[in-house]
């Protein structure tokens, strides 16, 4: 942190790099969608992709990097547990979907 | 650092009326404007309960002037069923988001944790003013929903869809009352939001030097922790409300499936389903009902101790029993669900963790009770009202073990047996929480005393009567007793009317002395005994501070604090209690 | 015994106990409203997780034009993240009118992905979709979840443009200072962070 | 003041506890199968509820006797500190809900997580605003297809059947009180036209939730004969509270009997 408040970036080369790295994550996952894989098997492929495009944003776009690390120990595990608990209605999608009254 | 963040003096003390009262700035002025705006609430709640009561226990009672209000809902001044399910949402809408939210956790924190902490107002006093102002503009929309054509909603707190998601057709009340419903409650998360984030930088970031995370008093750190509860949990409710706005005037189903048939008429509806909406609500009604008792733990441990004259008992152990249930109420919110058709396995995963919640609540009360152990407990009111907090608590949470097993909640849900359970554990304990706190703390916030005589009136009546009202509850629903009924048709229930005269009876009793409680608010406010600066000879910041603390709560004042929150009954010869701010050379633990 | 320390005119740090995060406390606020917007999106999203899963024949309509438009929008978006950044950079330097240039083309920016969006969604409008109808005859929800997401997303998009709007004012008139320029960067960031669930999530799993 | 405390909160508990103990106001009679693991699930949580409940009222009411405002008495400190009572929750508390939920998960897996048995009777149920209404296959065995276009109470088709194009449906018997025969089990198949319901009936000790949508199936034997109430715990709208039908459990011969009088018109 520097006399401003602001944390530390990385320079805009390697800010460009990581853009450059990150719209190649989005033509990896473009170039999936028309793989003709199961459904199951693209969103498991787009969601670790996205996962993985949203560690870089955070790290380094947002700089969590660079703040205390109490601060990335905080917000990620909280975000995490709550995404992790909200799965838990997810089974009853299924259910839905088993015991649908087909005519009713 | 040259202090980018200005966080002393953001704002010199107002001189216009409107700036000093209405649009304030001032966190203590906020904080009493919750406090306002949530005896407002529960006025109105109380007297609902009071309409309802009576209709439970004489379903043909002309009750004075309710044909008035609502010429449909009550002709001849007799309630008709829909109208008895709209007054017992509106209580419970009131009550839980703008009584049990707001006095405990938004006017207490607002006016006290600065204070507590040392700082000279909140990290952001616009927000803060915003969040005072978004929540009073949600109440002023859910009390129009009396007002509008065919009358408030009906569909619960909860507004289970379909119900609350198909519109007029429902029935009676499901029209524009539930839509206002929805919008109400989606301000209102906004509101809360705002104050939390608020809450959670003022704790972090304004502690005055000294006053280290282990030093703040037990009831900053319920605030603390209730705001990170908060802030996680009206986020996850704002979109449920949003969709459910949307089902209601766009036409999308989120909420509703196909075929739904009202009238003889297919619905155009199609796709959803109600439980989508059930596990959205209770992902956050569930940490809501912390959200209203966690102050109370961090009130209470803070009461307790300033008139047990003796440190609590392991102020570390209260901290981790906080911290974990807050923990724990997000993974528990199926417990609500479990014969609501949801996965018959999930309702196992969700009944061991609502389990576990027992055991720091357990940890709680022990040390509570190990603090009363010994001590030289001065029974003023708030203190009294702090036993009974213990006391009430420990009956709302035993009656939580039956409700945790699906087994059981197959035959105790729906029934009273769970409107005693929450009223006891929630609605009750919040309550003598916030008696303990407005006793406590009125001296600070008005500068002058409550009248103890009324004060311990109001305690006994409301003690014993809330014992009479609720504690019956059990014995109806292990009779089978159902809830949400206006009325008991059923042959197994007609025997069970005299209970329910019983309770209505009772209920008079605890309504009327709430009475006292308003008239010794009001009274104290403007003819009670001056207050001097620490009547309690409490220890906290709030007391080093004039009562009422000036504009930037210590006269310019830099506090630096030396000790622990509760340095009671130190050395019984000498010195009986050490302020926090007292200087270094008092040795304390 | 309990006459508190006095002291008057010193600042925060002298007279505050340090945050554990240290950093300003607009900064924390920001993370913390960060953090419960991120639920906010992930209620909406489980929630389109939930009723995609309980249907059986769920629509795929999007053509390969719809994707290109997409990959076109992510473009616009993780460009106008840098020109965030090269603003924050230029702030740091102490060179104002650079900054408030790059805040200027972040906004064109912005504006332009909301353009596109708009466009995307006059197109299907005209194709008839609607929030409680598919075209298509198949089940209602896609247009619903599909509105109501990328709908709230435009709008945490055109808030923000307004934010970063007011920010570069008041910066280049000097009552704002690098924090701000910073703070906004991280809310612009977030928002674009998010649009790399929902293209995937709702653009790319929904392609024909 | 403190004394008082503890002698109203002594008696307040005592009072309490003797009700539920003198089941001056209790569960009605048990008429299912699963009925009396529910109930013995119920006292072993009562008991120790109970035991818990009427000890840590007393102790508060002893605490407030003993130790109010006198200043002769020096501050006591609870021996040991806070850690033994810490421990003791975690192990007291902690074996109980591992008792508890391990005997419940049981008594609700055979409940929930077990289909009908073989034979079961099947019966079709639909909620509506503000009636149940029941539905047997007939002789044919099976239940004729629902069309929701087609329902109309007026005339008696809360179903949505099609008897003129539909054979299975013709020979549906529908009626208002679910009849049952005594000792055989019964699957109940439950769907709602409009709001959530919820199927509940105390001797049976079931509850169920009836959601638009979904079919849910539910089974359970009653073990005893005669009527009982069938009522809708879950908020439906105005006349939620007189939503009810009633259950009758027939002796077998009896209950054939019935169902042949019912598809014979």
């Amino acid at each position: 942190m520097d006399n401003t408040g602001t944390s530390r970036v990385l320079g805009m080369k390697a800010n460009l790099l990581l853009c450059f790295v990150l719209l190649c994550i989005v033509g990896i996952e473009v170039f999936l969608t028309y793989r003709h894989l199961s459904t199951e098997t693209l969103l498991a492929f787009l969601l670790v992709l996205a996962f993985f495009e949203a560690a870089i944003a955070v790290t380094y776009f947002m700089h969590l990097k660079y703040e205390s690390p109490n601060l990335a120990w905080s917000l990620i595990p909280a975000l995490i547990f709550v995404l992790f608990m909200m799965g838990n209605m997810l089974p009853d999608a299924m259910r839905v979907l088993n015991l649908r009254v087909i005519h009713w | 650092m040259s202090s980018p963040e200005p966080a002393v003096h953001h704002h010199g003390p107002p001189q216009s009326f409107i700036r000093k009262y209405i649009f304030s700035l001032d966190h203590k002025v906020i904080g009493k404007q919750y406090y306002g705006l949530a005896l407002i609430a529960v006025l109105a709640g109380l007297i609902l309960s009071w309409l309802m009561r009576i209709h439970l226990g004489w379903q043909a009672a002309a009750i004075p002037l309710l044909g008035k209000l609502s010429p449909t809902g009550a002709p001849g001044n007799v309630m008709t069923p829909d109208y008895y399910l709209s007054l017992m949402t509106m209580h419970a809408t009131l009550m839980i988001f703008f009584v049990l939210t707001t006095a405990p956790f938004a006017a207490f924190g607002n006016y006290l944790l600065p204070i507590q902490v040392g700082a000279e107002d909140m990290a952001f006093p616009r927000f803060n003013m915003m969040s005072f102002w978004v929540t009073f503009v949600a109440f002023v929309v859910l009390i129009l929903s009396f007002f509008v054509g065919d009358g408030p909603p009906l569909a619960g707190w909860t507004s289970y869809a379909p119900l609350s998601s198909v519109g007029g057709v429902a029935g009676p009340g499901q029209g524009t009352g539930q839509t206002l419903w929805a919008v109400s409650i989606a301000i209102f998360c906004i509101g809360q939001l705002l104050g939390s984030l608020n809450f959670i930088t003022t704790t972090l970031d304004l502690r005055t030097k000294g006053m280290s995370l282990a030093r703040m008093p037990l009831s900053t750190w319920g605030w603390f922790v209730t705001s990170v509860i908060a802030l996680l949990a009206f986020a996850a409710l704002l979109p449920a409300c949003v969709l459910l706005i949307l089902d209601r005037t766009a036409g999308t189903s989120f909420f509703s499936s196909a075929g739904l048939v009202v009238n003889d008429q297919v619905l155009p509806h199609s796709g959803g389903s109600p439980l989508l909406w059930q596990h959205l609500f209770w992902f956050f009604g569930h940490p809501e009902v912390y959200i209203a008792i966690l102050p109370g733990f961090g009130i209470i441990s803070t009461v307790l101790p300033a008139f047990a004259r003796k440190r609590i008992l392991s102020s570390r152990a209260v901290i981790g029993c906080m911290v974990s249930i807050g923990f724990l109420s997000y993974m528990v919110w199926g417990h609500h669900m479990f014969v609501s058709g949801m996965n018959p396995f999930s309702a196992v995963l969700f009944s061991l963790p609502t389990l576990i919640i027992t055991i720091p609540a357990t940890i709680m009360v022990l040390l509570w009770l190990g603090t009363l152990y010994g001590a030289r407990m001065r029974y003023t009111a708030s203190a009294l009202f702090s036993v009974g907090f213990i006391s009430v608590f420990i009956t709302g949470g035993l009656s939580g073990f039956f409700l945790a097993q699906p087994s059981l909640d197959t035959y105790l849900h729906a029934t009273y047996f769970v409107v005693a359970h929450f009223h006891f554990v929630m609605a009750l304990a919040a309550m003598f929480g916030i008696f303990a706190g407005t006793y406590f703390w009125f001296p600070k916030m008005f500068g002058r005393m409550m009248n103890e005589t009324l004060g311990k009136w109001h305690f006994w009546l409301t003690f014993i009567g809330v014992y009479c009202v609720f504690m019956p509850m059990h014995y109806l629903g292990l009779a089978g007793n159902v809830r949400r009924y206006a009325a008991f048709t059923d042959n197994y229930l007609a025997p069970l009317i005299p209970l329910h005269r019983f309770i209505s009876i009772s209920a008079f009793f605890v309504g009327a002395a709430q009475l006292i409680f308003f008239f010794n608010l009001f009274w104290s406010r403007f003819w009670g005994a001056k207050a001097t600066d620490n009547p309690w000879e409490a220890t906290t910041l709030e007391w080093s501070t004039t009562s009422p603390p000036p504009f930037d709560n210590f006269g310019g004042r830099h506090l630096v604090v030396y000790h622990g929150p509760e340095e009671y009954g130190v050395d019984s010869d000498t010195l009986e209690y050490v302020m926090q701010t007292a200087p270094e050379q008092i040795k304390t633990t | 015994m309990n006459e508190p320390e006095v002291a008057v005119g010193i600042d925060h740090e002298t007279w505050n106990e340090e945050s554990p995060y240290r950093i300003p406390s607009r900064k924390l606020g920001m993370w913390l409203f960060i953090l419960s917007d991120a639920v906010t999106f992930a209620a909406i999203l489980y929630a389109y997780a939930f009723v995609r899963l309980a249907t059986a024949n769920w629509t795929r309509p999007f053509e390969v034009s719809s994707i290109v438009n997409g990959v076109v929008m992510t473009t616009v978006l993780l460009v106008s993240s840098v020109t965030t950044l090269a603003a924050l950079d230029a702030a740091k330097h102490n060179q104002r009118s650079r900054s408030v240039t790059w805040l200027g083309v972040t906004m064109l920016l912005g504006m332009l992905f909301a353009a596109l969006h708009i466009r995307e969604w006059i197109k299907m409008i005209d194709k008839g979709w609607r929030l409680f109808q598919n075209p298509t005859g198949g089940p209602v929800l896609f247009g619903s979840t599909f509105f109501c997401i990328t709908g709230l997303h435009l709008m945490h998009i055109i808030a923000g443009v307004v934010a970063i709007a007011v920010v570069a004012i008041k910066y280049s008139r000097g009552s704002l200072d690098t924090g701000h320029v910073e703070s906004v960067g991280l809310y612009w960031h977030f928002v674009d962070l998010v649009w790399m669930f929902v293209f995937p999530l709702v653009y790319l799993m929904n392609a024909k | 003041m403190g004394k008082l405390f503890g002698v109203v909160l002594a008696i307040i508990t005592v009072v309490s506890a003797g009700f539920i103990v003198a089941h001056v106001w209790w569960m009605p009679v048990d008429i299912s199968t699963i009925g009396p693991r529910i109930d013995r699930q119920l006292d072993e949580t009562m008991l120790a509820t109970g035991v818990l409940f009427l000890s840590s009222q007393l102790i508060l009411a002893a605490f407030a006797w003993k130790f109010g405002d006198d200043k002769e008495r020096k501050i006591k400190y609870f021996p040991g500190g806070g850690g033994p009572l810490i421990v003791f929750a975690i192990i007291l508390v902690g074996m109980e809900i591992l008792v508890l939920s391990f005997v419940g998960s049981k008594v609700w897996a055979s409940i929930y997580m077990t289909p009908p048995e073989q034979g079961s009777l099947q019966v079709d149920v639909a909620a509506e605003q503000f009636a149940f209404n029941f539905r047997y296959p007939g002789p044919d065995g099976k239940f004729g297809t629902v069309h929701p276009e087609r329902v109309r109470d007026g005339n008696g088709n809360f179903f949505g059947l099609d008897p003129e194009n539909d054979v299975d449906a013709r020979d549906d018997v529908i009626v208002g009180t679910l009849t049952v025969p005594l000792g055989q089990p019964v699957a109940l198949t439950m769907h709602s036209k409009d709001m959530i319901h919820s199927f509940y009936v105390p001797e049976l000790r079931i509850q169920q939730d009836i959601v638009p949508g979904l079919t849910i199936p539910l089974h359970f034997t009653a073990t005893k004969v005669g009527k009982f109430e069938i009522v809708c715990t879950q908020l439906c709208g105005l006349g939620h509270y007189s939503m009810r039908s009633f259950l009758e459990v027939l002796p077998q011969d009896q209950f054939d009997q019935w169902l042949k009088s019912q598809s014979g018109d």
